[in-house]
């Protein structure tokens, strides 16, 4: 097997053998520390591996059959090495790996056993997502899919006896869930459509017209379903915020930078086939630039730091999936990257923070700044890179998708994503002002992380910083927008830090009345109700879903299994009336008899002719 | 002379109830250990078939024949191809996990393993035999025992008698574990009546004096008996399948049944019905299998939601499990119904896969009760802290069970879909889908209620799995995740059984 | 009208009269007069039917025996009892209806058989015949009977013979 | 006259007896009534035995006759010991036995 | 060979049962009165015993007396059915202390060889007349035999009832039969076959009337009714000779009757016989639900069986009636041993209700075993004797394309697990009220477990039986 398969095989099966040894061997498991080790250790190599197969540039494709039949096989898993998975490879192993690095300080004070569970969820995830990245097929993809979707479950449920984590944990897979549905139904529908599930022969049939299915439009909106549900694109985004219950290197790494994205990466890897459905790829557009715009909304009224940044998320979601409608793929891939990679430290950031100080309110908080400067420091260049200022990562992509969005003149949603752009300055620095600068007033003396900690935050700093120098002089690749777009974007985030500064920073203006002014006053009722979403979800589960389930439970115990009661029933009365013509006295035993000879004699006379 | 693996795979658990019966008088152990050894051979028996069996060959193997009845054309027949083949796997995985998971019924032990094998012999031959008569003769026998396990070590649950029938219900006493027993060995008989039916059908159509499956195989029935026929395989094996609406035996009955009996019972005997109507419906009736499969499969979706519904209804442990067992079996009838080789591949490799998972299921609901000696979910609650092991055994099997991929469950359901889709009504796949969400909003809600969330009050000084109970659990758990990662190892065989079956139906 | 004709219908209405008069009458001794006046009637159909032999047997077995065997039985329960016994009916309608009912299914083939009117010439001595046959082809038959006769005896001493 | 003549005849006393049997209370009553119904049967059996002159049907007759004098021995026998252990012979007044 | 040496030949068996009641009755007069007469009972138990081995060595012989008397296959089946059964019921009754050693063992016996002397004829019988009395014969001991416990009120009030529906229905019988010869001019049941073609309606009323009186004999709906009190009355081992002797009897006569030599013209009789089955059925299986005496429940259950072996006549088929041969032997086995457990109980506990077996599983799980054996082979359940015997008949049934009857009767065989299984809950699941094993008379024991042995072999390996019965079966068309 040439180095071109066995390599990105090598970084696949890495986290798994981590994530088999944890497993089986419960000891080294519930010794905890030892396993974190294993886990990074199994994670350090397949970075390693992953960096090669990237600056190599690798492109192979190998599969092996998995569902026989008659024909040739029914679906087939394998690896697909193109430069979109490599980079998603370093990626995702990066990530993991820092993650993993900063979860050993940052969960020093759980039970071995809990920890052990927790590194062995991470190999889980890693590998899991790491498959999805190489998947050749869409029945691999939504096999990984799924797979990264239990880990997240897991993983949010990591505090499994905290109410709150074991809802929201359960809540993100049912919906996620919700999603897959069309997705699993889209795919199957496409193979009985082309009888194949692979990427490259899909793509060849796209190339020849040879796709031309009636409802390809729904089978790839089905498939979208799936999207909505794993990159939380409304309404199916609810779950996001709520997943900030798990432990913060997990939403780092799952809810920010890597699992979240899948969606956006699958709209990448299957591009070939949404540009054959322009309707859908709209649809994409306008759904990714509304879900910007509201989880932004959302953003500027939620006071828990983590809340923040899981809306913010949310929103660039929204950005990625309104440039891959858009047909600005490229735009989103890069901005998926970037956004992994400051999301992440922004989210580590917040990490260290909490760990600080004890507490997610960004109003208990204050003046953190001085407490913990450097902290501080790798948190306000995340943020300046969300905001999206050159030079650091998140301008360039950001701007691309603008770019992308304009030119497919996509009016609308470029105003909207425009507007959100602004938003995001604003709610962001809103949290930097008010938890860095604003008046101290955490009990305890907050200080900086131990370097386990450190260490991954300045990574993430440095890499943001160097990937936006790396951009600009490169000349961020691919094509520009018009000449006034990077102006007018970066006067739009400007706009929002000073609106943020004079609100919260120099108090000139006054929240509350901010919020109370008329337009404004309605948004924010909504907003702080996250558009009574969550209500209404709340509503069908219990309301219909249950109700309608306790009256077919109903149904079942005392029709369905009445009916049969009954019948048994009425055969044991029966015999009871029966058995009263055996009244004990000779003569009606005569009569017995006498009708029994009648019987016979009408019975003869009638079946003789 | 060949050795007679199936006749030994078959009757190695009825020498160990004999064993039993009359050597291990009061000694509990030895009980078990006979128990263990007997099934033990069957098992290894089995995957030796399973390993031996010729896959280029196909069709039936191992095949044995011993005149019974001359003149009736009755004749002891074994053989297996792809499908039995996996069943006959699955039984004896099932029996042996269920060996282990009962190690410790205390009372009157002895007859509680005697009937126990018997009952497997039972199942082993149904899945083994070629003859009719002599299939429906273990099918008897595999149902029988049933009565006295349930009625002896059964536990009760309680009913409410409300609703328009309540005075029916006071009759006949719904709830206690003799009702259970009651009705479900009564239920399957009522069925098998209809089978027995089917079976002189065919034989005295035929002309030819024989129940052998294979000689029935050739004859060409008049699509009229075919019709009718097939209908009445459909309501006595669907029965047993647990077909909505006769499917009510199953709920109370496993409910009420020993854990190994439950096992069994919804890992095994259920698919017992799936299997009679592929290999005897089917197998047998190509143009009335084809001619109703409409209502075959429409039914099949009226279970996948329903028994789902229902199943989130159920506040009793056992009872969420059994009406999940019919919502599966619907998929398992569903993926029969096709009539496309993806759907019935799907359907037998459902059969196998939630024969494991459910008999998982049952085993750690035994495991909780017997630790707990509740079912009520709503009053446990943080259970994972005390119990990981049986946590996540019983995680995996719900993962399992709503289809998450890696799990054997997704790759029967996948193949349901892709069947159903490529079926004449496409609308199947959307009660299928629908089925999985469902499943995996009872499954998590269960899982959260009774493992996550702060420790429950009404519990003490609980503890995890202990000594033998682990073997079924892992060995379950194993065998659940080994066949979702690597289908073909099912698949490969099973195929080779469906394949000729479909082209007798559809035509190649 | 024939002599014959006449003669039947004699003894046709005789003998449905006692027959109705056994089984209506409430007093039993009568029910039992009124047997034994039927059997005589019968045996007057067998003379009816040239078959005088079976007349005689009629007389001496039935009114004869049977009805004395009735008589002692009637008089021993009599004395037990102590008064004269009197014995009702029940659901005489119901009884009739069925009675009828069953007369009817009856005739109902009968109507539909061939009429056969003509008496074939007899062959000599019927009784001569009867004695031929019971001890020719019928012996071992005759046999059975005795041993029936015997058991039935035994059965009957059995129960009647007092307690012991 | 012809063989039907008879053959109603005996069909009249035939469902005369089973009258009998049907609504006497006294067991010995109803002995009666089987007696009329076997009369029935003789009479059948002669005037078959006449109309076809052969002579079987009086051999039948002469075995009937004699069973049917059996059989009201053991019957008179029962009433009489049932008149004893119950002292009544009212048939319908013995209903230990049912359901 | 000569006419004489044929008739002995053929008249071996009933000789010798003459020699054995002769041999009783010599014995029992010289007993003196008070003294212990178990001797008696042991004399015709080892004679009937004898008799049944040499039943075994009987050849099928050319018919004897005028074509009267037939020592074929059928009737040799049967007469080793009836002999065996006897055997069985005798062997259980010595321990009886009424019956078996009490003053009235002599008439006990001599009665009941009477009665099977009255069987073994009728096996044979070709002859109206012949097969009337021997009807007769078996008849009138049974009457006198229920009420034997002559001062036990039940008794003798069982004993009144049989007496009654019994001689009525030979009256219509006897009426019947008269029609018979009337319409054929012979009482030679040759001729009956022969007229049977030309469906002549006396011939027809008188067939059905004669029906009556089988169907009295072998207990149908609705000649039943004197089965549940007088089984309920009667001493048990005499009722589990009853319950399965003469109905084995009466079907055999059935055969004779209606199907030997009819050919064709014996489907005539198939709507009849299905109509009575489907009663029977049903009938039997309901009235047995709600019973609480176990001779009751069994007695009911009974009737139920005798519907299925209807459903064997309504086949009218050589295969039908082999399946009806099969199914008395099943049944004999089968309901005898209930029977007799039942009995042992009832020593023991002085109570036949089903009460009385609770927990018996735990008193003494071999008896209960037994019984449970015979529940099951009543209820048709695979590798016990009663399965194979309702498959059999449903087998029958089916190749006539009687579907329905054999959907019906497979599904009432149902309800009849009902019931069954009831037992089965007492003995298995319910816990005992007292303790200690149940005693049981060493003869008593003996017969129930022949039961149990005839139960599991023809469970087990039915094969020669059905050889046998289906090669009896075949001459008769």
């Amino acid at each position: 097997m040439s180095v071109i398969v066995w390599l990105p095989l090598l970084v696949l099966v890495l986290p798994f053998a981590a994530f088999v040894l944890l497993a089986v061997v419960a000891p080294l498991r519930r010794a905890g520390r030892r396993a974190a080790g294993v886990s990074i250790a199994a994670m350090a190599v397949a970075l390693a591996g992953a960096l090669v197969v990237w600056s190599e540039g690798f492109r192979s494709l190998t599969t092996w059959a998995w569902i026989p039949a008659d024909g040739g096989p029914m679906a087939t898993v394998g690896l697909f090495v193109d430069p979109l998975s490599n980079a998603m490879l370093v990626l995702v192993t990066l990530v993991s790996l820092l993650v993993q690095i900063y979860s050993l300080a940052y969960l020093h004070d759980e039970r071995p056993p809990a920890l052990g569970r927790y590194y062995t969820y991470q190999s889980l995830f890693a590998f899991s997502m790491l498959g999805l990245v190489l998947a050749p097929s869409f029945v691999q993809m939504f096999i990984f899919w799924e797979l990264v979707g239990l880990c997240s479950y897991l993983l949010i449920g990591y505090w499994y006896d905290r109410p709150a984590a074991a809802s929201a944990a359960v809540k993100a897979f049912w919906i996620t869930k919700l999603g897959d549905l069309g997705f699993i139904a889209g795919i199957v529908m496409l193979w009985s459509a082309t009888g194949t599930f692979e990427f490259q022969a899909l793509f060849a049939k796209a190339q020849e017209h040879a796709l031309a299915i009636d409802g390809l439009g729904t089978i790839m909106f089905l498939i979208y379903l799936g999207a909505v549900g794993k990159s939380a694109q409304f309404p199916l985004h609810v779950w996001l915020p709520d997943a900030m219950e798990g432990p913060t290197p997990v939403s780092a790494l799952i809810h920010a930078a890597t699992m979240v994205t899948a969606g956006v990466f699958m709209v990448a890897r299957v591009q070939p086939l949404f540009v054959l459905v322009p309707d859908v790829l709209a649809l994409i557009g306008w759904v990714g630039a509304f879900t910007a715009l509201l989880a932004a909304s959302m953003a500027c009224v939620e006071g828990d730091i983590k809340r923040v940044l899981a809306y913010s998320t949310v929103s660039q979601l929204g950005y990625m999936m309104a440039a891959a409608g858009a047909g600005a793929s490229y735009a989103s891939f890069l901005h998926l990257l970037t956004h992994g990679v400051f999301k992440a430290l922004l989210f580590l950031g917040a990490g260290a923070v909490i760990h600080a100080v004890g507490t997610n309110d960004i109003f208990r908080m204050g003046g953190l700044f001085r407490a913990m400067p450097q902290t501080g420091v790798v948190f306000i260049v995340g943020t300046l890179a969300l905001a999206g200022l050159p030079p650091l990562a998140g301008f360039f992509s950001k701007e691309a998708i603008l770019a992308g969005v304009w030119e497919a003149d996509l009016t609308w949603p470029f105003l909207m994503l425009a507007l959100t752009v602004f938003l995001t300055a604003f709610y962001m620095f809103r949290v930097v002002f008010i938890a860095f600068f604003g008046r101290a007033h955490a009990a305890g003396h907050p200080h900086d992380p131990p370097w386990a900690m450190r260490g991954p935050l300045w990574l993430l700093a440095g890499l943001t910083v160097f990937v936006g120098l790396r951009l600009w002089m490169g000349g961020s690749g691919g094509h520009h927008g018009p000449g006034w777009l990077a102006p007018f974007s970066i006067a739009l985030a400007l706009g929002g830090i000073v609106l943020a500064w004079a609100t919260y920073r120099r108090g000139a203006v006054d929240p509350a009345r901010l919020a109370g002014s008329f337009p404004l006053s309605t948004l924010d009722f909504l907003a702080r109700r996250r558009y009574g979403l969550d209500a209404l979800y709340g509503g069908l589960y219990r309301g219909f879903l249950l109700g309608f389930s306790r009256l077919v439970g109903w149904v079942d115990r005392y029709l369905v299994d009445g009916l049969l009661n009954l019948l048994s029933a009425c055969t044991l009365r029966g015999g009871d009336l029966l058995r009263r013509i055996q009244s004990g006295r000779a003569q009606d035993y005569v009569y017995g008899v006498a009708f029994g000879v009648l019987f016979l004699l009408v019975w003869a006379q009638w079946w003789k002719r | 002379m060949r050795l007679p693996v199936l006749s030994l795979i078959t009757w190695a658990p009825f020498v160990g109830a004999l064993l039993i019966m009359f050597t291990a008088r009061h000694r509990p152990l030895a009980v078990r250990l006979i128990a263990a050894v007997t099934t033990g051979i069957s098992a290894i028996l089995s995957l030796w078939v399973y390993v031996a069996y010729d896959r280029e060959a196909a069709g039936f193997q191992f095949y044995e024949k011993v005149a019974l009845v001359p003149p009736l054309g009755i004749s002891y027949e074994l053989g297996v191809d792809g499908i039995s083949l996996l069943m006959v796997l699955l039984t004896s995985v099932i029996i042996i996990a269920g060996v282990f998971a009962s190690w410790t019924v205390a009372v009157r032990s002895q007859e509680f393993y005697a009937l126990l094998l018997a009952l497997v012999t039972g199942v082993f031959g149904v899945f083994v035999s070629l003859d009719l008569f002599v299939f429906f003769l273990f099918y008897e026998l595999a149902v029988l025992p049933m009565y006295l396990l349930i009625g002896i070590w059964g536990s009760t649950g309680e009913v409410r008698p409300r609703g328009i029938f309540a005075w029916a219900y006071r009759e006949t006493g719904v709830g206690t574990k003799e009702y259970a027993a009651m009705k479900l060995t009564l239920y399957l008989l009522f069925g098998s009546a209809f089978i027995l039916v089917g079976i002189f059908a065919l034989y005295v159509n035929a002309g030819a004096s024989s129940f052998s499956f294979l000689d029935l195989e050739g004859v060409g029935f008049p699509p009229g008996v075919q019709r009718w026929v097939f209908l009445a395989f459909y309501v006595g094996f669907g029965i047993l399948a647990g077909i909505w609406p006769l499917h009510t035996w199953s709920p109370d009955g496993h409910a009420s049944a020993p854990t190994a009996v439950s096992m069994l019972h919804a890992g095994v005997l259920m698919k017992l019905g799936a299997y009679g109507v592929v290999r005897m419906g089917m197998g047998l009736l190509p143009e009335g299998a084809q001619a109703l499969a409409w209502l075959v499969g429409t039914i099949a979706c009226i279970n996948v939601v329903y028994g789902a519904l229902s199943a989130m209804a159920q506040t009793d442990l056992k009872y969420v499990i059994a009406y999940s067992s019919v919502s599966h079996m619907g998929l398992v009838m569903l993926g029969a119904a096709t009539l496309t080789e993806a759907g019935l591949n799907g359907s037998v490799f459902q059969m196998f896969a939630h024969g494991v998972m459910t008999g998982l299921f049952f085993a750690l609901v035994g495991l909780v009760y017997e630790k707990t000696h509740s079912r009520e979910i709503f009053k446990m609650g943080g259970f994972g802290r005390a119990m990981p092991g049986i946590a996540t055994a019983f995680t995996v099997g719900g993962l399992s069970s709503l289809g998450l991929p890696a799990t054997a469950g997704f790759v029967a359901e996948l193949l349901t879909f892709m069947g159903a889709w490529r079926s004449d009504h496409r609308w199947w796949l959307l009660p299928a889908v629908a089925g999985t969400f469902l499943t995996a909003i009872y499954v998590l809600r269960v899982a959260k209620r009774i493992f996550w969330g702060p420790p429950s009050p009404h519990f003490h000084d609980l503890e995890d799995a202990r000594g033998p109970e682990w073997v079924a659990l892992v060995f379950l758990v194993a065998v659940l995740v080994l066949f979702g990662m690597a289908p073909s190892i099912a698949l490969a065989p099973v195929d080779t059984a469906t394949v000729p079956l479909l082209s007798r139906i559809v035509g190649p | 009208m024939s002599l014959e004709a006449v003669m039947f219908w004699v003894v046709a209405a005789l003998l449905l009269a006692s027959s109705l008069a056994v089984v209506l009458t409430p007093n039993l001794f009568h029910a039992v007069l009124y047997l034994a006046a039927a059997l005589v009637a019968t045996g007057a159909v067998f003379l009816l039917l040239d078959s005088p032999f079976l007349f005689a047997v009629q007389l001496l077995l039935y009114a004869g025996g049977v009805v004395t065997i009735v008589v002692f039985a009637i008089m021993l329960t009599e004395r037990l009892v102590g008064e004269r016994i009197t014995q009702a009916s029940r659901w005489v309608v119901n009884g009739a209806i069925v009675a009828a009912a069953v007369f009817v299914g009856i005739a109902g083939f009968l109507i539909q058989a061939p009429r056969s009117e003509t008496r074939p010439a007899l062959a000599a001595d019927s009784t001569l015949a009867i004695g031929r046959a019971l001890f020719g082809p019928w012996a071992g038959t005759l046999e059975l009977l005795a041993v029936l006769l015997v058991v039935a005896l035994l059965g009957a001493l059995h129960f009647a013979r007092p307690e012991d | 006259m012809g063989l039907h003549a008879y053959l109603t005849l005996a069909a009249l006393v035939f469902a005369i007896g089973l009258f009998g049997v049907l609504t006497r209370r006294n067991a010995v009553g109803i002995l009666l009534g089987i007696e009329l119904m076997l009369n029935a049967v003789n009479i059948n059996l002669v005037a078959f035995a006449r109309f076809r002159a052969d002579v079987a049907g009086l051999v039948f007759t002469l075995f009937t006759i004699s069973i049917t004098v059996a059989e009201v021995a053991v019957g008179l026998a029962i009433v009489i010991v049932l008149f004893r252990v119950r002292r009544t012979v009212e048939a319908d007044r013995l209903d230990l036995l049912r359901g | 060979m000569t006419p004489a040496a044929d008739l002995v030949g053929a008249l071996v068996l009933e000789l010798g049962l003459g020699a054995v009641a002769l041999l009783v009755f010599a014995v029992n007069t010289v007993v003196p009165r008070s003294g212990d007469r178990r001797v008696v009972a042991w004399i015709a138990t080892g004679g009937v015993l004898v008799l049944a081995l040499a039943s075994f060595l009987v050849r099928p012989g050319p018919a004897v007396a005028g074509g009267m008397f037939v020592q074929d296959g059928l009737a040799i089946f049967a007469k080793r059915l009836f002999l065996s059964a006897t055997f069985i019921g005798l062997l259980a009754s010595l321990s009886a202390p009424e019956t078996g050693r009490g003053r009235r063992a002599g008439e006990y016996h001599l009665l009941v060889l009477a009665s099977l002397l009255g069987m073994l004829v009728l096996a044979s019988a070709r002859d109206l007349i012949l097969l009337f009395v021997a009807f007769e014969l078996m008849s009138i001991p049974l009457y006198v035999l229920a009420g034997f416990f002559k001062r036990r009120a039940e008794a003798v009030e069982a004993s009144l009832k049989f007496f009654l529906v019994g001689s009525v229905s030979s009256a219509v019988m006897a009426y019947g039969l008269s029609f018979v010869y009337g319409a054929t001019g012979s009482t030679a049941l040759a001729k009956v076959a022969q007229a049977a073609g030309n469906g002549h309606p006396l011939l027809l009323l008188g067939l059905i009337a004669t029906f009556v009186g089988f169907a009295f004999k072998i207990a149908a709906f609705p000649f039943h009714m004197w089965v549940p009190d007088t089984y309920e009355a009667a001493s048990t081992p005499f009722v589990a000779w009853l319950s399965v002797t003469p109905k084995a009897a009466g079907f055999v006569a059935l055969f004779r009757v209606y199907f030997e030599g009819a050919g064709d013209h014996a489907a005539a009789w198939t709507p009849i016989a299905a109509a009575l089955a489907t009663l029977t059925i049903v009938a039997g299986n309901l009235m047995a639900l709600p019973q609480q005496n176990a001779k009751r429940l069994l007695a009911y259950s009974g009737i139920a069986h005798i519907g299925y072996m209807l459903v064997g006549f309504a086949a009218a088929s050589a295969a039908g009636v082999a399946m009806v041969l099969f199914y008395l032997v099943a049944y004999v086995f089968g309901n005898m041993g209930a029977f007799l457990v039942v009995e042992a109980l009832a020593r023991a506990e002085g109570s036949e209700a089903t009460a009385a077996f609770r927990g018996l599983a735990q008193r003494s799980p071999l008896l209960a075993l037994a019984m449970l054996l015979f529940l099951l082979s009543l209820g048709g359940i695979p590798f016990v004797a009663g399965f194979w015997a309702k498959l059999f008949v449903f087998w029958a049934a089916a190749e006539r394309g009687l579907y329905w009857l054999v959907l019906v009767g497979a599904v009432l065989t149902v309800v009849a697990l009902f019931y069954y299984l009831v037992v089965a809950k007492r003995m298995y699941i319910e816990p005992p009220e007292r303790t200690g094993r149940v005693p049981v008379p060493a003869t008593l024991a003996l017969a129930v477990i022949l039961c149990v042995v005839g139960v599991v072999v023809l469970g087990v390996y039915p094969k020669p039986l059905v050889m046998a019965a289906l090669r009896v079966a075949a001459p008769l068309f």
